[in-house]
């Protein structure tokens, strides 16, 4: 089962890289076609899982890339210890959330969802290199707009924002809707609550 | 934020701003929203206050933020009470409701995908990049990216990293007006009871549009209150008139710290 | 023939290393004999080359690390070449230029001043042989600390680093660095530096 040399030269420049590898420049470094690329690094990835291997070829952030194997992050947990970003609290992952889907948007937008100010997390994600400023806002405050990076879907582990569930699975059931409801009557007169909305919609 | 703030506490639970008490209540206590004492609260607000040996400004003024949005909510309750209804401010009142529904489910909905986006954090986690690069033979082909560069241009880089970042101005929005007021009603009514000795609570709210207003009048009411500057005193149960009375001594001094702490902008 | 636990363990940890793997810190994570770590090694290097793989598991000073095959190096330079552009990027500039003023730095002291993660920044110094780990320091991370190569002082022009464009007495922002710093070290004052090299490494 001997490789030849488009797997060959495959292995070897994602081996050299220290991003995840568009498949477009392999294209073009190797001279194939794209969809061969992909062919390629599918059917080595597949092949490496089937040999065991310690490590994977991972397709991450629009590219190819070596990764160690999830079995053995018990060894490598204690090696790279300190490259490991520590766990983001609660606050900061909602609002991180709200910038992946919501993106690009200002933080006056995410405080008016959460309800409160965001500007200590948004520091948190803009200082872990998860979110970053992608334009301003076209109106008189020139407000600065946010969107996330790359390196946000390389701790996620995505290909792309494609990849991120689909808010619309997310949105609260009907029980989670009726009890707020019911929070939120009027109370002692009967009255009922007129619906004039359904529960909030997925995002485009 | 340097270090985390200590998150305010309710009997036990800790929220994270008025969306989150709000959802807790309501989807763990089932309760209705119009059944919580107020009184409650701000007992316990003030009682935490009192315990912390320096106020934790961020936390403070998020809380104000969820007493502001209680006494909202229970004033759209009492209002109607009044014997002629306007049918305007009746639909207005389902209009807003219905607006702080969907924010509601809007915050919800973030919440649970935010756990989500944390499990997928998680898994990756488990993996970790290669990140070594090309080895040694391929250092040489890099090109003299400095060329061209003067030291100068160095040390005009290092000036512009080290400069100080510019504040982000954050733009407007209907939180963040509630949270300014505040600092200014504090201001306002200080003067207007140490003015008076004594005045009711109604004549601080006279002539205002904005019902969100008289609310931000009456957590500036509170604030005094704590800081023992004035007394508040209701003879004859709810709905009876409420008298402001100054207790300070009529220097801006006193004032100054809370107004100053409600600025404060995390 | 597939592989056991200790070769994929080992397999997972040289993929992730920054740096060559010394076999005895192999042999402590992974708790065999360092005896065993070589002889595993050396098989699965052999097998690399039998299965005629892109890498190889290459014995160097320091460990073992994972590199390109010497057949391919036509396609390695090529991309090594085609992804540097011919100028540094101006964040890659700035924290340049202060490792150059602020040496022997930590990460998270270039992180702290420019305000945003520079990992891939730092990378990428590494990696055109302007910056090199000079020293550790002392304290529990033991974090690498970074100082400038006499690479970079060669191509400014510099005999040495007293050459550097002096910042002045009374520049704005040193004091605003300063109070960057103190905020980080705040904890572990007085905790000195240990230095494992002298201050301008050639790259390696």
């Amino acid at each position: 089962m001997s490789l030849d040399d488009a797997d060959r030269a495959i292995e070897a420049l994602v081996m050299v890289a220290e991003d995840p590898v568009d498949p477009q420049l392999l294209a073009q470094l190797i001279e194939i076609p794209v969809s061969e690329v992909e062919r390629r690094c599918a059917d080595l990835s597949a092949r490496y899982e089937a040999e065991r291997r310690g490590f994977t070829l991972a397709r991450v952030a629009g590219g190819y890339r070596y990764q160690s194997h999830a079995d053995l992050a018990p060894y490598v947990e204690r090696f790279v210890i300190g490259r490991q970003s520590a766990r983001l609290s609660p606050a900061a992952l909602e609002t991180l959330a709200i910038v992946a889907y919501k993106q690009p948007i200002s933080r006056a937008q995410m405080t008016a969802i959460r309800g409160v100010d965001v500007d200590g997390v948004v520091r948190t994600l803009l200082h872990r290199g998860l979110v970053a400023e992608v334009a301003r806002d076209g109106g008189p405050g020139q407000a600065v707009l946010y969107g996330t990076t790359r390196a946000f879907l390389e701790q996620l582990g995505l290909d792309s924002l494609a990849e991120l569930p689909p808010l619309g699975e997310h949105v609260p059931g009907a029980d989670v809707v009726e009890a707020l409801e019911n929070g939120l009557r009027a109370g002692d007169d009967g009255r009922e609550l007129r619906k004039t909305r359904g529960p909030i919609a997925p995002p485009a | 934020m340097a270090t985390p703030a200590k998150p305010y506490e309710v009997q036990t639970a800790v929220f994270e701003g008025p969306f989150d008490l709000l959802l807790h209540l309501i989807l763990e206590h089932r309760v209705e929203l119009f059944e919580v004492r107020l009184n409650d609260i701000v007992a316990a607000y003030l009682a935490h206050m009192d315990t912390l040996e320096h106020l934790e400004l961020e936390v403070a003024s998020e809380f104000l933020l969820v007493a502001a949005t209680l006494v909202e909510l229970k004033a759209r309750r009492l209002l109607p009470d009044e014997a002629d209804i306007d049918l305007d401010e009746e639909l207005g009142l389902w209009e807003e409701r219905d607006l702080l529904l969907s924010r509601l489910l809007e915050c919800k909905t973030f919440k649970d995908v935010a756990r989500v986006l944390d499990a997928h954090v998680v898994a990756a986690a488990r993996s970790s990049p290669r990140v070594a690069g090309p080895d040694d033979r391929y250092v040489g082909l890099v090109p003299d990216v400095l060329v061209g560069i003067a030291p100068e241009a160095l040390r005009a880089a290092y000036l512009r990293a080290t400069a100080p970042k510019p504040v982000p101005v954050v733009s407007v929005d209907h939180v963040t007006v509630v949270r300014a007021s505040v600092a200014d009603a504090i201001t306002e009514v200080a003067d207007e009871v140490r003015r008076t000795g004594r005045v009711t609570f109604r004549t601080l709210v006279a002539g205002l549009a904005e019902r969100v207003e008289v609310v931000v009048r009456f957590l500036a009411v509170l604030e005094l209150v704590k800081a023992g500057l004035v007394d508040v005193d209701q003879q004859g149960g709810s709905f009876a008139t409420i008298l402001v009375t100054w207790l300070g001594d009529g220097v801006d001094a006193e004032v100054a710290p809370l107004v100053a702490a409600d600025r404060y902008d995390g």
